[in-house]
């Protein structure tokens, strides 16, 4: 019962944060944070349930960036024609839904490329994917202004009865719109990984030749999986331009992905809640360092932190503190008490 | 392609004159030069318990795969109720009824027994992606029925107490258990067991052998690939016996088990002049 | 054509060191099935160590050369011994894990160590190019690719002619049955992560004195060095080879006459090109299906 | 010379050996024998140091060898010819002999062994420089048996050495067996072809389930029906 219990506690606690948590420094913090376990929570899609490590996943959340960025700015693209194709400036949530519909027909891309090139051919062609999109959004210019970077990206904005349509500029809406999202992701992932559908990814996942022979057809539940992660991390993406509403091509960069990796192995891949787990654990653990150590340091730290984890909790936080609570019924471990002081800034 | 079989050239005339569920028509594998199998032939009645056996190397999982679809055969064909299976993929093939077990690992490990039937009854599911997405309302229904039908199934196999468990924690006679449960679950008409009795102990044997006849008895006809001999000659109806990718004998378990080919073929011959 | 064979001569300079990256890599992953994601890291630090060495320490430059290969191999090395000999018959997708974490680790250790700002290895060879008809070349790049023939050939010497090359080749077909020929398999394990690992080293203090070094100059090097195996083939050491070549004949063709801006994504598009037309790469033979 | 006692040997959960014991004495010719999956290669990958025992003891010459590398029970003199011949595929058929004696530093001893292998295989010195994978089963199977013997063992385990092989190769090979043994290397053999090995073998075992069933000398093993039962059934 309590287990049930749990998600809506924890969101009430979310939700209510802001109340008493009213540094903007930390709002900031926990809005990038937000920003990023989205982007976990459908890098686990892949990872965690269908068990293929896409090491390019940053490249989905930097092509809803930018995707949605353009959009909203509006742009016009020289494809050699007598006439430039010229879009105009579009309403915020439409170049949103653009960016998640571009991520995602990306997803489908990669997601069939999966099926023929399998284990480590696959995790390098994903990097490689990641790799392109950087070098393009570097040398298109005319289109991605390259490394100077798309600039003055309008907010989102949500329209109120009597006050009309109002920007989101400050950091509590933001806060409370990245905090709506990621409730959305999380219903959809459960649902999903709780249906048929999930259980056919599962299979390809744990036991690929046996999935085929009870009927699953393996491809087309990968390809939709790719596509729903895709598009998810497309709009994490789309929540990063409009909040920090500043694209550049290093959204693109390999290390990020990683980071989301380290978010999901961390807090238990496979898992609901892993994802949320690891990623205030590795939002906060910055900001703990920060006090006491170098960026360097703390990198290092990163990376002992990211093998330590594999070698002693190879299934993650989540799944170890079910089994420990399995074990002392009468009281539970407090799902990261300190974690909730604070969040990863990313840099903008 | 004609439902009615053709005559096949086998060395025992098949006396049953039931319906055919598989028809393996002079199916041949070459790997890379070598010769898997080179000719094989046979027929599988409708409602039996067929056994294919044979000494190590004799082709008999390499037959399974290419039943299943795992493999294309170079040559021949393999028909099912009048569907040729052989251009088919796996998925297609289970999607025909025709769903096999694996010899080493046939379960879904990290997830819990009765999951591992759900994704079994998979086929008999209907739930699409946005349908799952946004929970429509035939969704939950859905759910109710598949859960009662995996309960029903793991009743069956006798598994029913331990739904809530991990696949994985097991014991090894479960774990084989399972493999048929989430092959049972997949709507077989046509069972191929790989090897399913490997590391019993005889009483978990004896348990698995009344499964499968209670398998048999629910309509299924079953096609076994096992090395336990007292299994195969208790169980089956009929026994196909493969040798050098060749069936060299066909027919009641007695008469296969005094055929002179086949104790020629598991036992050899004497060398007169290799005396030490 | 002056300028088609100045891109040539480039290439080849280029290709010789993506060839040492790509061997050392290919080797690893062939013989132990590791992705490893330190090799860039390694190249980064062999670039250092011939920094220290030759630029604080002021040795003898070709000395400084030989002296990083060896710490290279010394960490390689340890890295094997203290995170994947625990790890031996995990899954590819653990090692993964836990090589982007080390490398993680390696980078920042450099960055702490050296901070942020590129260092540049003195070398004793003069500025001027030499100039060989319409080709001119500078004399450091010249010696880099005779430096990396040489290693090349050495490498295929080592391989192909040596007990302990036939014993690498011997686990990489059968690790079993080399087992059973009296191979001591953990050994050889270490031994080619070593040996791979030197060969990164090597390229690193070789680029080191013609580029700068700075700690994230292995991130690039390591992806390239995985297009590198890809094209030849995860595992096929002459397809590792051609993969170097081709890819530098690729990136400065593609720089010189498509555009210059892409020349890194060059790699990555080949990888991509290849993998969809030849999902096992451009060399590799049929992996068996089981 | 080898004493296995009551060894058990798992993979991951599923017993493969249960409590075998065996003996082979100096220069004896011994033979296993059971159907598929009775737990003979196991047996042989146990003594060689491949497979971890979940207990019992394994001694030869009175020295303990459980659990010890396999380069270690190799040094001691136990040659291994595995099941499927394993040669390796893309080296040369010179350098699959080479890794047999691979332990051995005695250069002038490694060449004239070698010699030796080619008087008696003269076919591997006709494709000494090609692949061995190149080579057709019944010369692959020759290099197999050369290169286990250029270690210089006492002890030869074979291992299915008539598996795949067509009837003519498959009486030769066991005549290499026999001159083996008749030369002074001891033979622990396991073989599926159960007649011809009990008429050839000192003394047998019979294996069924992981467990040894029967055992005695060849001649009796011939006339006892527990054999074709426990390969046949019933």
């Amino acid at each position: 019962m309590t287990q049930q219990l749990l998600p809506w506690l924890f969101l009430a606690f979310m939700a209510t944060l802001p109340l008493w948590m009213t540094d903007l420094y930390v709002l900031h913090v926990l809005v990038s944070t937000g920003i990023f376990i989205i982007g976990a929570m459908s890098l686990n899609l892949l990872l965690g349930y269908t068990g293929q490590l896409s090491l390019g996943h940053i490249a989905f959340f930097g092509i809803g960036a930018y995707t949605s960025a353009l959009l909203s700015l509006g742009f016009d693209l020289d494809l050699g024609g007598a006439e430039p194709f010229v879009v105009g400036p579009q309403p915020v949530w439409i170049a949103f839904t653009g960016g998640v519909l571009m991520a995602a027909a990306f997803g489908g891309l990669i997601g069939k490329l999966a099926f023929r090139v399998r284990g480590a051919y696959f995790v390098i062609v994903t990097i490689s994917f990641a790799q392109v999109m950087r070098m393009v959004a570097l040398n298109w210019v005319d289109l991605t202004e390259g490394p100077m970077a798309l600039t003055g990206i309008p907010p989102l904005s949500v329209w109120l009865p009597g006050e009309g349509v109002i920007g989101l500029y400050d950091k509590l809406s933001n806060y409370l719109l990245v905090l709506g999202v990621a409730v959305v992701c999380y219903v959809v992932i459960r649902h999903l990984v709780d249906s048929r559908v999930g259980r056919a990814m599962v299979a390809l996942r744990e036991n690929e030749p046996l999935a085929r022979s009870v009927g699953i057809d393996v491809t087309r539940y990968l390809v939709i999986a790719t596509v729903i992660a895709a598009g998810m991390a497309g709009a994490a993406g789309g929540l990063y331009a409009h909040y920090v509403r500043i694209v550049d091509p290093d959204v693109f960069l390999f290390i990020y992905t990683v980071t989301m990796v380290i978010m999901v192995i961390t807090g238990g891949k496979g898992t609901l809640a892993g994802p949320i787990v690891g990623g205030l654990l590795f939002g906060a653990l910055p900001e703990v360092l920060r006090e006491v150590a170098r960026p360097e340091v703390q990198w290092i730290v990163y990376g002992i932190a990211m093998i330590v984890i594999v070698f002693f909790l190879p299934q993650g936080i989540v799944p170890a503190a079910g089994r420990l609570w399995e074990r002392l019924r009468p009281r539970r471990p407090a799902p990261g008490g300190t974690a909730l002081r604070a969040g990863k800034e990313t840099s903008a | 392609m004609s439902a009615a079989p053709a005559p096949v050239p086998v060395s025992a005339p098949a006396s049953a004159p039931a319906p055919v569920a598989l028809d393996v028509r002079e199916v041949a594998v070459h790997f890379s030069g070598l010769v898997a199998i080179a000719s094989m032939s046979f027929r599988v009645p409708e409602g039996e318990i067929v056994s294919l056996i044979g000494p190590n190397g004799a082709g008999k999982t390499t037959a399974f795969n290419v039943i299943t679809g795992f493999l294309k055969p170079t040559r021949g064909t393999v028909l099912c109720g009048g569907s040729d299976l052989t251009r088919l993929t796996p998925e297609r093939i289970a999607a025909l009824g025709v769903v096999r077990t694996f010899q080493r690992t046939s379960i879904f490990a990290g997830c819990t027994v009765l999951e591992n039937v759900l994704t079994g009854l998979h086929r008999r599911g209907r739930t699409e992606t946005l349908a799952a997405l946004l929970r429509l309302p035939g969704v939950r229904a859905e759910t109710q029925r598949l859960r009662a039908t995996a309960a029903e199934i793991l009743a069956f196999v006798g598994l029913a107490h331990r739904d809530g468990e991990l696949a994985a924690n097991l014991s090894y006679g479960e774990q084989r258990l399972l493999g048929i449960a989430i092959a049972l679950a997949a709507d077989p008409r046509l069972l191929l067991l790989d090897e399913p009795a490997a590391g019993l102990n005889p009483s978990e044997t004896e348990a698995f052998m009344g499964v499968v006849r209670g398998i048999r008895d629910r309509g299924v006809t079953v096609l076994l690939v096992e090395h336990d001999m007292r299994m195969v000659m208790t169980i089956s109806d009929r026994v196909v016996v493969l040798n050098h990718g060749r069936i060299i004998a066909e027919g009641r378990p007695e008469a296969v088990q005094s055929d002179p080919e086949v104790i020629r073929a598991y036992l050899g011959q004497g060398v007169r002049h290799a005396q030490g | 054509m002056a300028e088609f064979l100045q891109h040539c001569a480039n290439a080849m300079i280029l290709g010789g060191t993506y060839a040492l990256l790509g061997i050392g890599l290919t080797l690893i992953f062939g013989i132990m099935r590791v992705v490893n994601f330190t090799h860039g890291e390694l190249y980064t630090f062999g670039a250092y160590m011939a920094f220290m060495l030759a630029g604080l320490f002021a040795f003898n430059f070709f000395v400084s050369l030989v002296l990083a290969a060896l710490l290279g191999v010394a960490l390689g090395a340890l890295i094997e011994r203290v995170l994947l000999r625990p790890l031996r018959g995990a899954d590819i997708d653990t090692t993964m894990l836990v090589m982007i974490g080390a490398g993680i680790a390696l980078q920042a250790s450099e960055q702490l160590v050296w901070g942020g700002v590129a260092k540049s290895v003195p070398n004793p060879f003069p500025t001027a190019p030499l100039t060989i008809g319409p080709v001119s070349i500078g004399p450091i790049r010249l010696f880099v690719l005779g430096v990396a023939v040489l290693l090349l050939i050495a490498f295929y010497g080592l391989i192909n002619r040596t007990r302990l090359g036939m014993a690498m080749r011997a686990t990489f077909q059968d690790p079993d049955t080399a087992a059973l020929m009296g191979v001591n398999i953990r050994v050889m394990y270490t031994m080619t992560f070593a040996l791979g690992s030197g060969l990164a080293a090597i390229a690193g203090a070789l680029l080191g004195p013609i580029f700068i070094v700075y700690p994230t100059m292995g991130d690039l090097v390591a992806l390239k060095a995985f297009a590198i195996v890809i094209l030849g083939g995860l595992g096929n050491i002459p397809g590792a080879v051609i993969g170097g070549f081709v890819l530098a004949f690729v990136e400065e063709f593609g720089a010189g006459y498509v555009s210059s801006g892409y020349r890194d994504a060059m790699g990555f598009l080949l990888i991509i090109a290849v993998l969809i037309v030849r999902p096992r790469g451009l060399f590799a033979a049929k992996e068996r299906i089981g | 010379m080898l004493r296995v006692d009551g060894i058990s040997v798992r993979y991951g959960r599923i017993p493969a050996l249960r409590r075998v014991s065996l003996e082979v004495g100096e220069g004896e010719l011994v033979t296993l024998i059971g159907a598929n999956g009775a737990g003979k290669t196991t047996t042989l990958r146990a003594i060689s140091g491949l497979l971890p025992l979940a207990e019992g003891s394994i001694t030869f010459d009175g020295r303990s060898i459980a659990n010890a590398p396999p380069r270690t029970i190799l040094d001691l003199g136990i040659a291994h010819c595995p099941e499927g011949r394993r040669v390796f595929p893309q080296l040369s058929v010179r350098e699959n002999l080479e890794m047999g004696a691979y332990r051995r530093r005695d250069r002038a001893g490694v060449a004239a062994d070698m010699e030796r292998m080619f008087q008696r295989f003269p076919r591997l010195l006709e494709r000494l420089g090609q692949a061995a994978g190149t080579l057709s089963g019944g010369e692959q199977q020759m290099l197999a048996i050369a290169r286990a013997l250029m270690s210089r063992p006492r002890l030869v385990l074979f291992d299915e050495p008539s598996l795949g092989l067509a009837p003519n190769l498959v009486e030769q090979t066991f005549a290499i067996v026999s001159d083996i043994r008749r030369e002074g290397t001891t033979v622990l053999m396991v073989e599926q072809n159960a007649y011809a090995a009990l008429e050839m073998c000192d003394r047998a075992y019979l294996l069924e389930g992981g467990a040894v069933m029967e055992h005695g000398t060849g001649r009796a093993m011939l006339a006892n029906d527990h054999i074709q039962r426990a390969y046949l059934g019933g």
